[in-house]
């Protein structure tokens, strides 16, 4: 379980993130929703350790520490790897400083994706980096993926994969956030939403609760909060 | 399936294995994929799939062995019901739209049987 | 493996070529020529106090600093590198840093030393410019008690140091309980007038205040005519001695206006016991001589070159009588350098050849010493070069130096 | 330990074509210099001798032989040691700012590693510098080999042989790169350590506080200069050290510099640092 407690950040007298407050289970998607800028990016990052916050955030009970990353990964909208790496460089890479790198998954994901070994990341086209990336971050056999915007700017067809594998390689003991401003095309995925705000949390819920007992889907909710 | 974000998901995939039955896709014993096949090729989500196996199982609709892959249960009865169900939900239907036209009901019978007949023939004939 | 390629190579490069390179360095301080005294006369052991600091130079672009000391050549880049660190130092200098370390501090001037049996005096004019051009000026004063080393240091202003440009501490004396600082001054002028003055300074360190301040010689002049004053080579710099010499050069400056022509000189003796200013009869003593001489506080020694061969003259200075004129047994050459020391009654002598230009041929350097009044010699010797390609080799001699 | 010495190796793989770039320069240029400066050189002796009529030896009295030094001197052989300085100083700063800029984020990649940051930093700090040590080693290796060609193009009789230390100790450059004995390659290759890390942990600065980050890391050189030079200072206020003393809180000064340098800017880059 990652819990994030009471999270503030400022940049310089712009708040960012407010007293954000969720926790995000195992086996579970959980969903960060919001207008842009509202402060999803800067969550993950946050859990991640890749920028200062003030307050707690736990994974498993315990603060982040280096071998944390073993455990959880992140999944930016741009690319992670050197340019001029290709995706065979980016692949041994991997494999030589985690040892939860698994092999077989990647190349399934790479056959799945068609992506290419001797591609070159500078070449890709945004689909296909949206993909490696994807490829990069799943292959690691963590228990939580975090992903910041796999949709984002990305043609129906690589969205559609996207989604498929999702579907398919995450498996259910792994927890899963993830950030996004159309919901969608996963809206049928999700477990959990958490409503962000102006770096504050408007509501959360669980998407098959609201569904069952108001009849309501995550965009009618999306749409109520924010129109009113 | 197309799945209905107004509608919980997990009961969606039940009507869809009900469906599924009453048509005879899914044979008393048969094996139905796990939750993480279902949740790709229905591209749901796994958790969502593994409620609505749970609510499947407690309909009795499948039964799990441990370690053994879910079966579509084996008992008759159930699986009747689950065809009477969707006939009963589906005629529940077509009365509710049909009922303001105040048709009389012979008449009523002898426009779905012509149609009714006529739409398996076209069927065949494909 | 094969990644690893690239950093492994620069890994090994670097620790193989730079670890052979610096071990090479290491060892090849050896293969610079030893210079060794020769004995050709005398006993060795007169050798034992004899420092001889120099520098070994390679046609021109090359200097290594080395010390010829107990017969041993030793360069700087042998010695450890905090030895090199401190450099060369004053025999007394090192032994009072080692004797009085936290007083010894700062001061490495050694004519602004004084020390008897009980005392340890230092005095030295911290001068600075401001903006404006005037100079401030102050006393850094300091007396050790030997005895419970019983430090007293302070600074204070110098008396009318408007008026002077430049100041120069030449000696120190502590006479009745006062130190005695005797300076060379250059005042300040507007006008095409200069004038150099030698001035006196009582301080009374109980009372930390300049007692007086009194002007010995003042001479003002207008170019082209020049002023000089000169103090004899002071042998023992920091001991007591009653008396000093001060010789005043008047001269005309050349129109290239470097070298003057002397025109009148006179040889001053100042007692610090007496507080009398005279002036030594020209008698028995060449002005000339005594101008480049050595003078120990009692003795006045002076090197002539007459007839082919070095004299050396004693001229007492209380009596102020000539005392001895000795031959030394060493041929006189104009192409040669000397650089002369007195101590232990002992003159240390040692010739090298100038170096003249672009003539690289190996010339020994040689060592004459001879006992002061008789002029007897007691050693003599060459230097030898255990190597026989260093035609290319040669060595200036800094200072001679003795325990 | 093993992730540290795969990152060190990562980052050398990284420059290694500007690298190996600079290598090559240095060698052709340098070997360039030395045949081309010995043409001009023996040019000039023989123009001299012929419109004075001169022997050789006279010559040699009068002028001296020809020696290394004016090669060294020349910049053909210098010019690439200025390039490759300037080339590595200037990847002090790049090898940070590179993983930030542009489309690619590698820091992204790079903070996320199962590995500690210290490591991270420490890698950055140890590729570059072994690369210094490479090219110095590179020069060491070079010179002898420069050195003997120049020995067999000029003739004897003209010819004012030096041995490498000589070339070193003579020339000023050369003099700085290859200090003239180990105990001052250590300090001054230690000097070099301190700003670097001194350098590094103002960019943590500026990288974990922006604009106001920039003020603090120029604060943080200065005074890190400051302090480091406090014994330097305080002679010129009046206050005098023995050389030794000095040396010795000079040293003791740097060695903590250096590591409170290298402790700040890993604590930044764990805890302050925005990507």
């Amino acid at each position: 379980m990652i819990e994030v407690k009471k999270i503030s950040k400022n940049y310089g007298r712009k708040k960012i993130l407010d007293d954000v407050s969720f926790t995000a289970n195992k086996g579970e998607v959980t969903c960060l929703i919001g207008i842009n800028g509202v402060g999803k990016t800067t969550t993950l990052k946050a859990i991640m350790g890749l920028t200062p916050y003030k307050g707690e955030i736990l994974i498993d009970d315990q603060k982040m520490t280096k071998d944390s990353y073993e455990k959880i990964t992140f999944i930016p909208d741009a690319p992670t790897m050197l340019p001029q790496m290709t995706i065979k460089q980016a692949m041994v890479f991997m494999s030589d400083f985690y040892t939860s790198w698994n092999p077989e998954r990647a190349n399934q994901l790479m056959g799945f994706f068609k992506l290419k070994e001797e591609n070159r990341i500078s070449e890709l086209s945004k689909g296909n980096t949206a993909k490696l990336n994807l490829m990069l971050g799943l292959s690691l056999d963590v228990d939580y993926v975090l992903m910041d915007e796999p949709f984002s700017g990305i043609d129906m067809f690589s969205r559609e994969q996207i989604a498929d594998v999702f579907a398919s390689h995450l498996i259910e003991d792994r927890g899963v956030i993830i950030t996004t401003h159309e919901i969608g095309d996963i809206e049928h995925l999700i477990d959990k939403v958490i409503l962000l705000d102006n770096g504050s949390v408007l509501k959360e819920f669980n998407t098959e609760e609201m569904r069952e007992e108001e009849g309501k889907s995550v965009v009618d909710v999306m749409r109520e909060v924010y129109q009113s | 399936m197309n799945v209905n974000t107004r509608e919980p998901v997990y009961l969606q995939v039940v009507r869809h294995f009900k469906e599924q039955i009453a048509i005879g896709n899914f044979v008393a014993g048969q094996e139905i994929p796990s939750r993480r096949e279902l949740a790709a090729s229905l591209n749901i989500n796994p958790n969502t799939a593994q409620k609505a196996y749970k609510e499947m199982e407690e309909q009795g609709l499948i039964h799990t062995e441990r370690n053994f892959p879910s079966q579509i249960t084996t008992n008759e009865t159930i699986l009747q019901v689950v065809r009477q169900e969707l006939i009963l939900a589906a005629v529940d239907t077509f009365v509710d739209a049909i009922r303001p036209i105040n048709v009389p009901v012979d008449e009523l019978l002898r426009v779905v049987k012509e149609k009714y007949s006529e739409e398996i023939r076209e069927e065949e004939e494909k | 493996m094969k990644r690893y390629l690239c950093s492994i190579i620069i890994g090994m490069v670097v620790i193989l070529s730079i670890g052979t390179y610096y071990v090479k360095v290491a060892s090849s301080a050896s293969s610079l020529p030893k210079y060794t005294f020769k004995t050709l006369e005398g006993s060795d052991k007169e050798l034992d106090p004899v420092i001889i600091n120099a520098t070994l130079q390679n046609g021109g672009a090359f200097y290594e600093p080395l010390t010829i000391e107990s017969n041993t050549t030793t360069y700087a880049s042998e010695r450890s590198y905090l030895e090199n660190l401190t450099g060369r130092q004053d025999h007394l200098i090192e032994r009072l840093v080692k004797e009085h370390r936290s007083f010894m501090r700062g001061k490495d001037s050694i004519s602004s030393l004084y020390e008897d049996d009980d005392f340890l005096a230092y005095a030295w004019v911290n001068s600075e410019y401001t903006k404006s051009g005037n100079m401030e000026a102050k006393f850094d004063i300091g007396l050790l008690e030997k005895k419970d080393e019983e430090e007293t240091s302070f600074q204070i202003e110098l008396p009318n140091q408007e008026r002077i440009m430049n100041i120069d501490v030449r000696d120190v004396q502590l006479v009745h309980s006062k130190i005695q600082v005797l300076t060379m001054i250059d005042v300040n002028s507007n006008n095409e007038k200069q004038t150099k003055e030698v001035h006196l300074y009582t301080i009374d360190v109980a009372n930390k205040k300049v007692l007086s301040d009194k002007t010995l010689v003042s001479e003002t002049f207008t170019d082209p005519n020049q002023v000089d004053f000169e103090m004899p080579i002071d042998v023992a710099p920091s001991q007591p001695n009653s008396m000093v010499f001060i010789s005043v050069n008047k001269g005309v400056n050349h129109e290239d206006g470097f070298k003057e022509k002397l025109k009148e000189s006179k040889l001053l003796s100042y007692n610090y016991e007496t507080e009398k200013l005279e002036t030594v009869k020209k008698g028995p003593l060449s002005l000339d001589v005594a101008r480049s001489g050595y003078a120990d506080g009692k003795n006045l020694y002076a090197v002539e070159m007459k007839s082919g061969k070095y004299r050396i003259k004693t001229f007492d200075l209380s009596s102020q009588t000539l005392t001895s004129d000795t031959e030394l047994d060493i041929a006189a050459n104009k192409e040669e350098q000397y650089t002369a020391a007195f101590k232990n009654g002992r003159v240390y002598f040692l010739l090298n050849g100038m170096n003249q230009e672009g003539l690289f041929t190996y010339q020994p350097a040689k060592l004459l010493i001879a006992d002061i009044k008789t002029g007897k010699t007691l050693y003599k010797g060459e230097t030898v070069i255990n190597k026989k390609n260093s035609k290319s080799f040669e060595l200036y001699i800094e200072d001679l130096e003795i325990k | 330990m093993m992730r540290y010495i795969k990152l060190v190796n990562f980052e050398i793989n990284r420059f290694s074509k500007i690298y190996l770039s600079l290598l090559l320069i240095t060698l052709v240029s340098q070997f360039a210099g030395v045949i081309i400066v010995t043409k001009s050189l023996l040019n000039d002796a023989r123009d001299i001798m012929k419109e004075e009529r001169l022997s050789e030896a006279a010559y040699i009295t009068n002028y001296g032989g020809i020696d290394f030094n004016h090669i060294a001197n020349s910049l053909l052989f210098v010019g690439p040691i200025a390039l490759s300085a300037v080339a590595l100083i200037f990847y002090i700063f790049l090898i940070w700012y590179r993983d930030w800029f542009g489309k690619n984020t590698f820091i992204y990649r790079l903070l996320i590693l199962p590995t500690s940051r210290l490591s991270i930093y420490l890698s950055k700090a140890t590729s570059i510098f072994l690369m210094v040590l490479g090219l110095i080693a590179f020069q060491i290796i070079i010179l002898p080999m420069e050195n003997a060609l120049f020995n067999s193009n000029v003739p004897e009789a003209l010819l004012s042989e030096m041995s490498i230390s000589t070339i070193t100790i003579a020339n000023p450059i050369l003099s700085l790169i290859i200090p003239s004995t180990f105990t001052q390659f250590l300090i001054s290759y230690g000097i070099g350590l301190m700003i670097m890390s001194i350098l590094f942990t103002a960019i943590m600065f500026e990288r974990s506080f922006r604009i106001k980050g920039i003020i603090m890391g120029l604060l943080y050189c200065g005074i890190a200069a400051v302090l480091f030079l406090a014994p330097v200072l305080m002679e010129i206020g009046n206050f005098y050290f023995y050389p030794n003393e000095l040396f010795g809180m000079m040293l003791a000064i740097g060695i903590i510099l250096t590591g409170l340098s290298v402790w700040l800017g890993a604590w930044l880059l764990k805890n302050r640092v925005t990507v």
